[in-house]
Formats: structure tokens, sequence, C-alpha cells
């Protein structure tokens, strides 16, 4: 069966005597958007950083379809199908865009050394067969870094950098998407294209689910089905927009309105 | 006149390269002086290069001189661990050489290369007579340290080899030491606790120094004796005149004053004007050249002859005595022994410690 | 860390190209670049073998830099660079011309064969250097241990084995990779500074310790018989057409093909997926290991590779100068293969081609400095990464879309 | 082992142990502020040496007794090691803040090449160990079978009190505050109104008179300088600083006694030739490493994502 | 002097061979807010840059309380009152949260003043509190931020210039902040804000300039703004001209 349902049950995560994730549970299910709120600090972050195993957990259970991710390293989970991006911008700045793309496509890509050395004319045609993909997945977010695939990533503004990030983490086709804070530091109208084309491309690939953090509540509001409330680690809410920002603990905790 | 090149080949630069200098000066005066005798037949040419003591760089410039077809002949090196390896260069290239100061006997015996030529005497004359000596002077208990180049290592090989011939000298203990290192006083309190009667130390001046001073530093007050690396000016300076008193060293050579054209080659020296001291094995440079030089005169700038006529030297007198080559085409020569007395290095047969000892 | 990599820019495309402007294409005009470049390389080495007048010395390396800056200007070495990264084998197949050309030219002239053998053989070795420290940044300054150990491998089994030269300097490579692995423990825990440390530690350790082991000849070290490479005898020079040709001849050629397999080895691994994981892995490690890249996997690939390129260079060159030594492994030693790497322009491995030029031709040629050569070179050094931090040839940015135009 | 040789291994271990650490601290307090290693400070060390036995020659020539030789000493160490710390933390570490950090140690090595080659061509007699006069009272004492120099103590002392005043200086006061702002990042630490320039001038000009502590400290203790001696000084107090933790102070502290030890060990309690204790000594260091990849005293600190 | 506490005029800055900001004059106020609009990579954080002489000046003039701070050392401009609260929540990753905030203060010399303001940090950022001891690296983004702001305030300055101060903020916290800036702007504290968030930023501020390809393309008061549609231009004219 090809369900890829991320599961994920009481995962506990502590830095010493901190509490960031206390006993969290959530699924997803595929081609789900779920939104994950929380005030600052509440370990949204950290619950991406664990799911993606670049945090070890202390405890709980984390499975993806039918594998068991828990505590794996952060490349296998990777193989299993999940990508994300960075609440602050990763791009290798030095390398080209094209080459940052790459990564994010490393799994489909021919790794091996053999094949490397001496199938030289093979492994390059499918390096060659990625930049169509790359060029329209770029195009779609912004021509303009089309373009300039093979510019470095350190010549283009921060706006484009994200939408670089959001590439390399689609590239690579996914199962599970995790977005951190993708809009940061864009204007409101910004914000909602970029938004307009993720969603734009999760309606062609009807499988992929996305996680999505964001303070934004209209992003939120227009793009998910389900929001997930933190607050000091452990889940506050659960359910759809509507019923999330009508929490009275929302209100107080995150909203900052009264109940 | 036509002119013939030769040349000189030994560590310009780097740690030993004050022996290294004295050598090319002294090279240099044999060759003025061949220039200044009208009765010569060729105007000869000093080529000087430097072997930095690093044995890939000496397989390089050895080829160059090689290379070059108008050098005839080559003094070379003082370091063993490059003239161990470039005496095959010499022998691929039949460049003929004389030897004017490395002293493993592995370089002329190690082989029958019939290039390869030494004026001085090896390693082995130098243990020979320290173990003599430490049996002589009724030494029970020796130490050894020495340096783990093949210098040092090779030193100490022999010198324990020698002094197996008396069974009533123990070694208590053997410690290598490396050319980079500063301190030595764990392995002299190591030394120290097996009550030893004499320090031997085989090895250079900078490590030579280091060790004797930090002897004084912990108090070991045990007698020191070296190997010829330790013979120089250098010694006393760095340890200071009053620590080195009765330091023992021995050497392939006699004081220069000890040859007949002692005195005359030290004044030619001076009046060179050279910068640096001819050192120990400015002699042997000086008659290595010479010896080179008269072999050309005899049979013309060829490099195949000059090695016959090299291979042929008997009783050739130099300043550091009558050379005669043996079947490995090594001068046959013993060694000598000298002390620190006054701050000077001195004959040990004219010192007031030799007479102590009758 | 800087943008290590220059973005792509032709600054200037308008030389004068020798033939009708029509015809000069873009790929001619980049292919007659490299040919330039490599005819003036060619020339001006065979200047600096041949001169022995240190004011023609002086002369020839003023008209080279000045010839050097008129290529950067005009856009010249760009577009030369462009062709090798377009044309790998061409490039290559114009460099080997171009060297046996010189090999020819100074067929009987022992020295400058052995030096240009020599140039050879260390900038093939930092080619392995380069694909551990351009690409995965692993800072290797063990280069010269690793060198040696190739070189140990050849005089043990030549002298103890029946085993062919040919595969008892592939041996070396292997060894140098198989004594490289016990440092991957550490190697691949650290970071950083941490990770020079280790192979500074043990580039210290393995000269130390070659240097008091007998069994591997102590400080002597242990001498290499004369190579026998598919039946020829690399020993003894021959005579073609009455002209004596120098044993160092064939060593030559061999140097040349060791160099001509490592560059190639560095130019695939460079433009593939693997190129991109090694420079994932090390701009950032973390973020290359959530997209699936494991950076251990990498980083070890790089290792043993980079050292078996070393390892098989350093077996070659102890077969030239027929030793090995400690001397030739101490940390002084991997400083000088760092200096041509970084010199170079790390990651690129033409850039250590000409490095190497610098660092261990000139001086052998500059012997009325003879003193004061090491403090030059150390201050020539310094001025280079000051000036020019990227390093004479700086890596080129990796520009796939070269692969669309050629098919 | 008899009382009196365990105390003089004791003492060679602390002394040993206690050079090393000033060396490694110097590689420790310029990786705090500008985050890059600082490799020709061996060789500063042995610029130091040089300069205090100038110092030394030159008060005895001008007839000096007295302190007044310890006073040149001092005096002419401090001023060259701090020029050289000056010109290289200014000209050199600086300019290269955002090159590759391999690119920054070889400058530095090429820049230790070249005051070892100067030492050795400008020094009269530089290319052999020169003398260090003894300018401390030197009086042996013994007691009870064991004996101890009073030149020896007051060395120990002195860089004692040279590692605690370090400590001191960076954890207690403004500067070490903006020492740590700087390295970590820059141009913030600018907006802070910390005057970058003046602390990284500052850093290695005391990093360097630590080094020429080092260099005079050897220089009294071993009774010579050597034009190569920052060389192997230079690499074990690397190698000390990165196994204690590079940045932390007591780290280099640690790692230095711990280099120290593990060499007299190695001659005197292990059943091999001497001559592998460095190998001894290096591959420890390396198993370490491995074991702890961040030294030994550093605290642990991952980034963040 | 006529009630300015910053002039800048005609100003020119940029990268390598274009410039960023082309002739742009801006002046905040003494006991005012200021803000600074414009879409992303105008060059509002270049401007702040050129401001406290990190990028160099290249025409035009900086004034200060009277002084002419053109092409100071940044240490001269920040001893002079002004401090800035970086971009991007940049904060000193190995150090402590208090160190961070010591930081701050670094040019202040006396403790009890010191103390002082950390007290009002601290009271003001009860988080803040909470993870004093924590190396700053390991906060969240929030925190961060909240850590870059209360380090500005350790200095006590005469204008406080705060660079998108409520990037990655949860809605409670942006709200928090903004009523925080309303407070700290008195009679000694003026502040210049560059935001995105463009209603709430035009709400407190009482002057504003928008900046729009190299020069102040409207400025007003932050009535006029807010019903200018030239805001609206400024902001999205640039995106759209892109696609
Ligand atoms: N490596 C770490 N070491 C110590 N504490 C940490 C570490 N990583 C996160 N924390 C703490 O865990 C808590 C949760 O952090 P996290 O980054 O997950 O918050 P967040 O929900 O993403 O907040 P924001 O919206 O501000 O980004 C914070 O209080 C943070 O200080
Ligand atoms: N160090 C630099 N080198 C070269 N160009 C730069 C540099 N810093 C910024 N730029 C360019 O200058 C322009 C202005 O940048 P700046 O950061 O000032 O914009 P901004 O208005 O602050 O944008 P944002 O809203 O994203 O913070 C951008 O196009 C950017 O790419
Ligand atoms: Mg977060
Ligand atoms: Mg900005």
């Amino acid at each position: 069966m090809n369900d890829r349902t991320l599961v994920c049950s009481d995962v506990t995560m502590r830095f010493g005597g901190l509490v960031a994730l206390d006993a969290f549970s959530l699924e997803v299910r595929p081609g789900e958007v779920v939104g994950l709120l929380g005030p600052n600090g509440s370990g949204k972050t950290t619950f991406f950083n664990v799911v993606t195993g670049l945090y070890k957990p202390a405890s709980g259970a984390i499975r993806f379809g039918d594998q068991d991710l828990f505590r794996k390293a952060p490349s296998e989970i990777n193989h299993a199908g999940i990508a994300r991006s960075f609440q602050r911008c990763r791009l290798m700045l030095e390398l080209s865009v094209f080459d940052n793309l790459l990564v994010g496509a490393h799994n489909r890509l021919p790794n091996g050394l053999f094949r490397t050395l001496f199938g030289r004319k093979a492994a390059l045609r499918s390096i060659a067969a990625f930049m169509g993909a790359a060029r329209d997945l770029c195009a779609r977010f912004n021509p303009h870094i089309a373009d300039r695939l093979f510019e470095p990533a350190g010549s283009f503004n921060m706006i484009d950098r994200r939408r670089i990030e959001l590439c390399r983490a689609l590239l690579g086709e996914p199962r599970l998407l995790l977005l951190d804070e993708p809009s940061a530091g864009m204007t409101h109208d910004e914000t909602f294209r970029l938004m307009d084309d993720v969603t734009g491309f999760q309606r062609e690939s009807p499988e992929l689910s996305i996680v999505l953090i964001e303070h934004e509540m209209q992003v939120i509001e227009r793009v998910s089905q389900r929001c997930v409330v933190l607050n000091f680690g452990k889940k506050i809410c659960e359910g759809s927009y509507r019923t999330v920002v009508a929490d009275p603990q929302v209100r107080k905790a995150y909203l900052g309105e009264d109940a | 006149k036509d002119t013939v090149k030769i040349a000189f080949i030994g560590p310009l630069t780097g740690g030993v390269s004050s022996t290294g200098l004295g050598g090319r000066n002294s090279a240099q005066l044999a060759v003025d002086q061949h220039n200044a005798d009208p009765s010569r037949k060729y105007r000869v040419e000093l080529v000087k290069l430097d072997d930095e003591c690093k044995p890939n760089v000496g397989v390089q410039v050895v080829t160059r001189a090689a290379t070059d077809r108008s050098i005839i002949g080559a003094v070379a090196h003082y370091c063993s661990a490059v003239a161990i390896v470039t005496v095959d260069t010499f022998h691929r290239f039949g460049l003929p050489m004389v030897v004017w100061g490395a002293v493993l006997p592995e370089i002329t015996y190690g082989n029958n290369h019939k290039e390869i030529h030494r004026v001085n005497g090896t390693m082995i004359n130098e243990g020979k007579l320290a173990a003599e000596y430490v049996h002589k002077a009724g030494f029970k208990r020796v130490a050894v340290i020495y340096d783990t180049t093949d210098y040092g290592k090779g030193q100490s090989v022999h010198f324990t080899e020698f002094l197996k011939q008396y069974p009533d000298v123990t070694v208590t203990g053997s410690y290598g030491v490396d050319v980079t290192q500063q301190d030595f006083s764990a392995e002299l309190t190591a030394a120290a606790g097996g009550k030893p009667d004499v320090i031997w130390f085989g090895g250079l001046t900078p490590q030579g120094v280091a060790i004797r001073a930090q002897m004084q530093r912990i108090g070991i007050s045990t007698p020191f004796i070296g190997v010829s690396g330790i013979l120089n000016e250098g010694f006393i300076a760095g340890v200071g005149p009053k620590v080195a008193e009765g330091v023992v060293s021995f050497h392939n050579g006699a004081p220069i004053d000890k040859y007949a054209k002692g005195k005359e080659f030290l004044a030619a020296y001076r009046a060179a004007g050279f910068k640096e001291e001819p050192d120990a094995y400015g002699p042997f440079a000086y008659s290595a050249a010479q010896l080179l030089m008269d072999a050309i005169e005899k049979v013309g700038p060829n490099r195949a002859k000059v090695r016959e006529a090299l291979n042929a030297t008997r009783n050739y007198d130099s300043l550091v005595g009558v050379i005669n080559f043996d079947d490995h085409r090594q001068n046959i020569t013993n060694a000598h022994q000298y002390v620190v007395q006054d701050g000077k290095w001195v004959y040990w047969p004219d010192s007031k410690y030799a007479k102590e000892a009758k | 860390m800087s943008h290590q990599l220059s973005a792509r820019k032709v600054e200037k495309t308008d030389w004068p190209l020798p033939g009708s402007q029509a015809l000069a294409s873009r790929f001619d005009r980049r292919a007659g670049a490299f040919v330039l470049m490599a005819v003036a390389g060619v020339f001006v080495l065979a200047c600096i073998l041949a001169l022995e007048s240190e004011l023609a010395l002086a002369g020839t390396l003023v008209a080279a830099g000045g010839l050097w800056w008129w290529g950067l200007r005009a856009g010249i070495i760009a577009e030369a660079g462009a062709f090798s990264d377009r044309r790998p084998w061409a490039a290559r197949m114009v460099v080997a011309g171009a060297a046996t050309v010189l090999l020819i030219a100074f067929h009987g002239e022992h020295y400058a064969l052995l030096m240009i053998s020599t140039v050879l053989l260390f900038a093939a070795a930092c080619a392995g250097i380069n694909i551990q420290t351009g690409l995965a940044g692993l800072a290797n300054f063990a280069g010269a241990a690793f060198f040696a150990c190739g070189g140990y491998t050849l005089a043990v089994l030549a002298k103890s084995t029946a085993l062919p030269h040919f595969l008892a300097i592939l041996a070396g490579g292997v060894a140098a990779a198989a004594i490289g692995a016990v440092l991957l423990l550490p190697v691949l825990r650290t970071r950083g500074y941490y990770s020079a440390l280790v192979t500074i530690a043990f580039g210290i350790l393995c000269s130390s310790f070659l240097q008091v082991n007998e069994q591997l000849g102590g400080a002597q070290g242990l001498q290499v018989p004369p190579l026998t490479i598919l039946g020829w005898d690399m020993g003894s020079g021959f005579e073609v057409a009455g002209r004596e040709v120098s044993f160092y001849f064939a060593y030559g050629l061999l140097a040349l093909a060791v160099f001509l397999l490592s560059s190639l080895v560095a130019h695939a691994i460079e433009w593939s997926a693997i190129g991109v994981n090694l420079d994932a892995t090390r701009s950032d490690e973390l973020v290359g290991s959530t997209f699936g890249i494991n950076p251990q996997r990498w980083k070890i690939t790089a290792f043993l590779l980079g050292n078996v390129l070393i390892g098989i260079a350093g077996a070659v060159y102890a077969g030239l100068t027929s030793f090995v030594s400690p001397a030739g492994a101490t940390f002084e030693q991997s400083l000088l293969l760092i200096s041509i790497v970084i010199l170079g322009g790390i990651g690129n491995s033409w850039g250590s081609l000409i490095a190497a030029v610098l660092v261990i031709l000139l001086p052998e040629k500059l012997h009325s400095l003879q003193e004061y050569r090491v403090l030059i070179f150390s201050v020539f050094v310094v001025a280079v990464l000051l000036f020019r931090p990227k390093g004479l040839v700086p890596r080129r940015m990796r520009d796939f879309s070269v692969m669309k135009e050629r098919s | 082992m008899e009382i009196s040789f365990a105390f003089q291994h004791l003492v060679n271990f602390l002394m040993l142990g206690l050079i090393y650490s000033i060396v490694a601290v110097g590689f420790s307090l310029y990786f705090g502020v500008v985050d890059v290693v600082q490799f020709a400070h061996g060789d500063v060390v042995a610029l130091g040496g040089y300069a205090g036995l100038a110092g030394i020659l030159l008060a005895v020539a001008a007839g000096a007794t007295g302190l007044g030789p310890v006073l040149g000493m001092i005096v002419l160490a401090v001023l060259a090691t701090g020029a050289a710390g000056a010109l290289i933390g200014r000209y050199l570490v600086m300019p290269l803040r955002q090159a590759s950090p391999i690119n920054v140690l070889l400058i530095t090595l090429m820049t230790g090449t070249a005051i070892r080659e100067a030492l050795r061509l400008f020094v009269p007699g530089g290319s052999n160990p020169s003398p260090f006069p003894m300018v401390l009272p030197d009086q042996l004492l013994t007691l009870g079978g064991v004996s101890l120099r009073v030149s020896s103590l007051i060395i120990m002392a002195a860089g004692v009190l040279a590692i605690f005043g370090t400590h001191f200086l960076l954890s207690r006061t403004r500067l070490g505050l903006a020492v740590r702002g700087v390295a970590q990042d820059e141009e913030t630490a600018r907006f802070m109104g910390i005057d970058f320039k003046q602390v990284v001038i500052l850093t290695f000009v005391l990093g360097s008179c630590l080094g020429a502590l080092a260099g005079i400290m050897s220089g009294l203790y071993y009774r010579q300088v050597m034009f190569n001696m920052g060389l192997m000084l230079g690499v074990i107090g690397f190698c000390a600083a990165v196994v204690g933790g590079l940045g932390s102070l007591m780290g280099a502290v640690v790692g230095g006694f711990l280099f120290s030890g593990l060499q007299i060990f190695a001659t005197v309690a292990l059943p091999i030739p001497s001559a592998y204790k460095d190998v001894f000594a290096f591959t420890m260091m390396i198993c370490i490493i491995a074991v702890r990849p961040t030294g030994l005293l550093r605290e642990r600190f991952e980034e963040r994502v | 002097m006529n009630g300015q506490l910053l002039e800048v005029e005609d100003l020119v800055v940029g990268y390598g061979s274009a410039n960023v900001l082309d002739g742009v004059s801006v002046r905040a106020g003494e006991g005012r807010i200021t803000c600074l609009l414009g879409a992303n990579g105008v060059g509002k954080s270049t401007l702040i840059k050129a401001i406290f002489g990190l990028v160099p000046v290249r025409r035009g003039r900086i004034r200060f309380r009277g002084h002419d701070i053109t092409g100071w050392d940044t240490h001269r401009i920040v001893a002079q009152g002004l401090a800035a609260i970086p971009e991007g929540n940049r904060v000193f990753p190995r150090m402590s949260v208090l160190d961070n905030l010591m930081a701050g203060a670094y040019l202040e010399r006396s403790p009890a003043k010191i103390a002082a303001r950390l007290e009002r940090v601290m009271a003001l950022f009860p988080r803040l509190a909470e993870r004093r001891n924590q190396f700053a690296g390991t906060l969240s983004g929030g925190e961060r931020s909240m850590l870059s702001i209360g380090r500005g305030l350790m200095s006590n300055p005469r204008l406080l210039v705060i660079d998108e101060p409520s990037l990655g903020l949860s809605p409670l916290f942006v709200k928090e902040n903004f009523r925080l800036i309303r407070e700290l702007c008195c009679d000694d504290c003026a502040i210049l804000l560059v935001e995105q968030n463009v209603k709430q930023t035009l709400e407190v501020s009482h002057y504003g300039y928008v900046i729009s390809q190299g020069i102040v393309a409207v400025e007003g008061t932050g009535e006029r703004l807010r019903g200018s549609a030239e805001v609206g231009n400024a902001y999205f004219g640039a995106e759209a001209a892109a696609h």
C-alpha cells in the first residue's frame, strides 16, 4: 500500500532542563496542508528538526507510511520522501542556483563513484535532464531565477533566495514538505503570491502533504485545511482555522486577543 | 686557458648550513688558489649547489650538476641522508665525486660505484675511538642518546657495536630523540635514573647544546661525550664555556694546525675574507677540491678519465694528511679525540685532561 | 567563508584571433585560447628550464607575468578555462601534446626532464588534495605523508615481491588510501580546524614513525630499483636516430600520464552529481544531510579517492628519484603541497600545475638567492594570498548547461 | 623509581606543560577573536625568545646589573612580539577575515616560515642555538632528597600568573566581551559600538606577548634559543588548544599539560623506544579528538536551524 | 537644531558598480517615530548600514545631533547616541543571553546604569529573563528577535534604528512590539523604524518615507501616507515589474 501518512505520537524533546516538545502528537495525511501555529519559542521549529532527524528526541514514535523514522539519520529520512525549508535561509551561497537545486534532487541523481568515473556520458545526461525541470520550477516562482541558473545563489536577494530554497525542496519530489515561515520578510502580497505558487504545485501532485509554520494568519486561513497550535511544546488546540482562532486559549497565548 | 667546472654540493641553508658554508668557502679557496697558479692548465669554475640537507633536493641538484656536461666532478655532501641516496645518481650519470663531510659508512661501503670517493673518515672510526676512550677512562655504565636521523642513529649503532668488545662496560639505556625536539629533560631524567658513569651523544650541535644545557639545568653532573657533530665553536658558544668544559668529542680530522699545511690554510682562509668559519669539515672540502682538480689537471676534463685517476689515488699529499683510497675508494684515516678546555676545543693529547689521565 | 567560486564571467571577448574573424565561432575561439595558453605555457617553461643566466630568467618571468595579465584582461584565460570545462578530454590532449613536445625538446637533458616530471607528479598529487580540500572541504595537511606512503609501498613491493611495477604503483595508491582510512573516524567526527589538526598531527606522527622505524629503513629510507613498466626498462637511456635520450624521458611520459589521469579524475568528480554532493558537504553539511546527502559517505569517498591519487603520484615519484625517505614526509613538505593547491586556486587542477611550476621549478633556478630562497618563497605566498586570495587560477563556477550545448 | 627522579619528572612535566599551555592559550585567544588559527604563533614565540636575549645583551652591554637585564629582556621581548602581533593582526589576518579558513592557516604558516628564516639569516650565528644567559637567581634548593632551582620556581610562577591574568581579562572585563562579540558577528559587534580594529589588534598584541613569555621561559629554562624552536612548539600548542577545545582558555591549559604528560609518560613508562614518544603523544591526541570532536572543555554548542 | 536628530542628505551608496541608493534624503526628528518603507531589496538596510558607517558613502552627508558623521568609524557614531537593532535578529550565537545584553551596553561604563537598564529590559521581556543563561544561538526565532531589541535598548540611545523587528514574530508579539515601540519613543529616545508591516507601522509612526528605485518616492505624515496610492505602488510596483 502506498499510504504516506506521517504519524508522530508522544514525541518529547528536551534541551537540558527545557522541554521543547512535550508528548506532542500529530498526523498528516497525504494531500493535506496542516498549519502549525504557536507563540515564539513554542517548539514549532524543534518539531521540524525532530522529524527531519536533526534533533534526536527523547521518546515517542515517528512513522511515515510504513517506515519507522524515529531517531534515524537525516539523509535516511529524506530518502523516505520528506523535504523542508529553513526558518533562516540556508542556501549554499557560493554555489550556483542549479547546484543548490541538485542538492535537493540528490536522491534522483546518479551518485555512484563507478558510474561517475566510467559512465560519464550517461551520468551527465541524467543531470542535464534535470535542467529542464529546474528551469520550469524556478520560472513558476520567478522567471528571473530561471534565466540565472548558473550564477551564485549569493547574488540573489533575500526573496529570491527563499524561492530558490522552496524550489530546492520541491525538486526532490517529496511526499511531505515542511515549510518553516517561508514568507518571513516578504510583503503581504509577495507572501500570497508565494503561497499560491506552492499550493498550485500541490494541486498538480495531490499526494504531497505540507506542514506550514506561519505567523501570517491570513495565509493560514487561505491554504491550510487543519491547524495545530503549540504552546510550551504542548498541543493546545487542533482543528480547522475557524475552530482554532475561536479557541480562547489560542486567542490568549498566540493571537494576543482577549477571549 | 680552458675553463673547467666542478661542483660543490652541500647544505647552504637550514640548520646545518654553518658547516656547509664553511665547506663551500674552503672549496672556493682551493679553486681560487688553483686559478691563481699560472702553471695550471685549466681555469676552474666552482658551481655551488645547495642540497638543503634534504634527500630529494639532493637528487635534484646532483642531476642538475650531472646534466651540465662541462661539470667534470663534484665535491659533495655533508649530510649522510642526502649522500646515501645521491650515490646512485652520481653512478647513473658517471659523474665522479668526492665526499667531503658525510660520515655514514654505507656511502662508500654500501655499494661498489666507482664514482664515489671520500676523503674524510666514517663514523666507524669515531665509534671505535669513542669506545676505546670509554674503556680506558674506566667508565663502566654508559647512557646512549642519539638523534634518529641516520647520522645519529648510525653513530649509535657503531659506537655500541664497538662497546661490545669491552664486556665490563654496559649500556644503561638508549634514547632516540627527534631533531625537532626542544625538551630533553624526560630522556635525561630517565637516563640519569640508570646511574651512568658517562653520557654519550650521537647527533649534531643544536641537540647537543640543548642536551648538555639541560643536564646542567636538571643537575646531572655525569660526564658528557659526543660525536664529531658537536665538534664546533657553536657547541661551546651554545652551552657556554663553563658548562662545556671537559666535554669530549671525536673526529676524523686532526686540528688544522696539527697538519703540515694547516697554518698556511688558515692564513689563506682569513686573507680571503670569508664571513663564516671553515668549521670542522672545511679542510676536507678543501682537500677534496684539490684532489679533484689535480686529477683533472692530470687527465684532462673527461669524467671517465677523472674517475679512473681518482680511483687510483695513493699517497696523495693533502691538507688533511696523506690520502689513500681503499678498494671502496674510502680514505684510510683514524679518528682523533678532542676535549673542551678553557672554552676551546683542544686536541686531546695536548690537553690537561690527557696529562691528568696519565 | 567567502564565495569560493568565481562567477562565470568573460570580461571581454574581442581579442584578435589569427585568421578570419567570421570563422572564429565561439568554439574555435575557446579552443584557440586554450591552445594559445598551452603553447605559451610550454614556451615559458622551456625558457625557464633552458636559461641559465638569471637576468634572462628574470626577463622571462616578467614577460610571462605580463602575458598573464594581458590574458586576464583580454579574457583569453577565461575562455581557455571555458574550453577545458566543455572539452575536458580535448583540453588534456592539447596539454599532453604540448608536454610531449617539451619532453622531446629536452630529451637529453636529465635535469630538465627530472624537473618536468617532478612538477607533473606534484601537480597530480595536488589534484588529489584538491578533491579532498577543494571539494569536500577536508583540509589535508598530511599530503606529503600519503605521498610517501605510496613511495614506500612501491619500494617494499618492488624489492620483496615480483609484482609487476605497474601494479605496484597502483598498490601505492591503495596503500595510501588504506593508511588514510585509519584517520577516517577522527576526520569524520571533526570539523574545520579540528580536522585540520587531525591531519597535521598525523603527518608529524607519520614522519616521526618512518624516521625511527627500522623495518622501513629508518631515516635513510629505502632504495627503489629502476622500474619496468609494461616491459619497458625505465632505468636506462636509449638512442633514437643517433641521439641519446635520457632515461628520465620515459619517467617524464609516465609522470605526464599520471598527471592526466589525476586531473581527469578530478574533473570527472567535480563535474558530476558527486561534485555537487562534495560541494554541499563542504559548504553546509547540515542542509546537505536533510536533503539526503550522507556527509560521511562523501567525506570518505573524497578522502580515499584523493589519497589514491596522492599515493600513485608518490609511488611514481619514488621510482623517479629511486628512493623514498622520511625527509619527503615532513610537515614542511605537506605545506608545500597545500601551498601549491591554494596558490594555484583551490579546486582547480590547472592552477595546481601552474603553481607547481612556480613553487618547485623557480626556487631551483634562482641559486644566486641561495640562502634567501625560503624567505622569498614564503613572502611570495603571503603576497599572493593577500592580493589574490582565490589563487592564480580560481576555480570556475560549474555550469552544467555546457553539457547541453554539446549534445 | 627513586623519589628524586620521580620529582624531577614531575618538575619536567609541569615546566613543559606550562610552556605548552601558554602557547596554546595564545592560539585559543586568537581563535576566540577572529575565529582564525594564527599559525605564526610558534614563530612569534621564537621571536620573543630572541628579542629577550637581545634585551639581556643590550642591558648587560649598557652596564646594567641585578634586575636591569631582566627588565631589558621583558621590555624588548614585549615590544618586538607586540609589534609583530599587531602587524600580523592588522595586515594579514584582518584583510582575510572573509577568506576561507584554510587561506588564513596557510598565510600565517608562511608568515611563520618568514619569521623563522629571518631569524636564521639575520641574527648573527642564527642557524645554531644561541645561549641564553641566566638572569634570575639560580640557587639549587634541596629538600629531603629532591632539589629545584629558584629560577624554575620563578618561571613557573610567572607562567601561572600570565594564564590567570589572561583568563581574568577575558572573563571579567569589557575587553573580553568585545573580543567574543567580534569573533561571533563582526558587523553586529560594530553596531554595538565595539571598535573592531582596536579589539583585533589588542588581542593580537596580547597573544603575542604571551608568546614572548613562552619564548623567554623556554630560553631561561633550556638556556638557549633556536631559530626553529617555534615550529614544533607551534604545532604542539595548536594541538593542545584544539584538544582542549578551541576558544576555551582552560581547555588550552588542560591540553598543554596533557601533551607534556603524554610525552613524559611515553619516555618513562612505556616499553617502547623513547624515539616513539611523539608518535605516541600525537596518536593519543588524535584518539582524544576522535572521541571528543569539539575538544575536552569546549562547551557543546550546536548551531540552530 | 530645529528638532532634527538625524539628517541624511542626498545619500548615494551601493555595492560594486551599481548604486543602491541614488540621492536619498531622510530626517528623523527628536521624540518621534519615523518610518522607512519600501519593497524588498530596495535598500533600506543599506541606508542603515550607511548611517552607521558600515558601507562607504559615495556622495552626500549624514548629520547626527549637529555633527557631520559621514565617514566616521562605527564605534564613534554609536558613542554619539545612535543605536541599531540590525536586520535578521543577529545575535551573538555563542554568548549567553545575558552577555548579549551586556554587549549592547558596551559603551556604558557605569555598572549601576547597566544594572538599571538590564532590569528594565528583563522586565520588558520576561522570556529573556527566563533564558538568561542559554546560548543565544539556541533561542527560537522569536526569542532572538526579543533579544536583539533588548540589546538595542541597553545602550540607552538618543535615536534607535530598528530594522524589521517583527520578522518571524507571532501575532501576539507583533502587537506587543508595536506597543513597545510606541512606549519607547519619548523625548530622550527617537526611533527610526524599518518595517514590512505597512499598516501597523504607519499607525504608530509620526512621519514616513517610502523608498523606491533608489530615491524617496513619497514622504509625509503617517496619516498622509496611509491614504496614499503611492505606498501601494512603491510596495508592489517593483514586484509587478519583475513578472
Ligand atoms: N539546540 C537547542 N538548545 C537549547 N534550547 C533550544 C535548542 N533549540 C531550541 N531550543 C529552545 O526550544 C524552544 C523551542 O524552540 P523552537 O525553535 O522550536 O521555537 P519556535 O516555535 O520555532 O519559535 P519561533 O516561532 O520563534 O521560531 C525555545 O525556547 C528554544 O530556546
Ligand atoms: N553586501 C552586498 N553586496 C552586494 N549587494 C548587496 C549587498 N547587500 C545588499 N545588496 C543588494 O542591495 C540591494 C538593497 O539591499 P538591502 O538589504 O538594503 O534591501 P532592504 O530594502 O533592506 O530589503 P529587505 O526588505 O529584504 O530587508 C539588494 O538588491 C541587495 O541584493
Ligand atoms: Mg521557529
Ligand atoms: Mg533589510
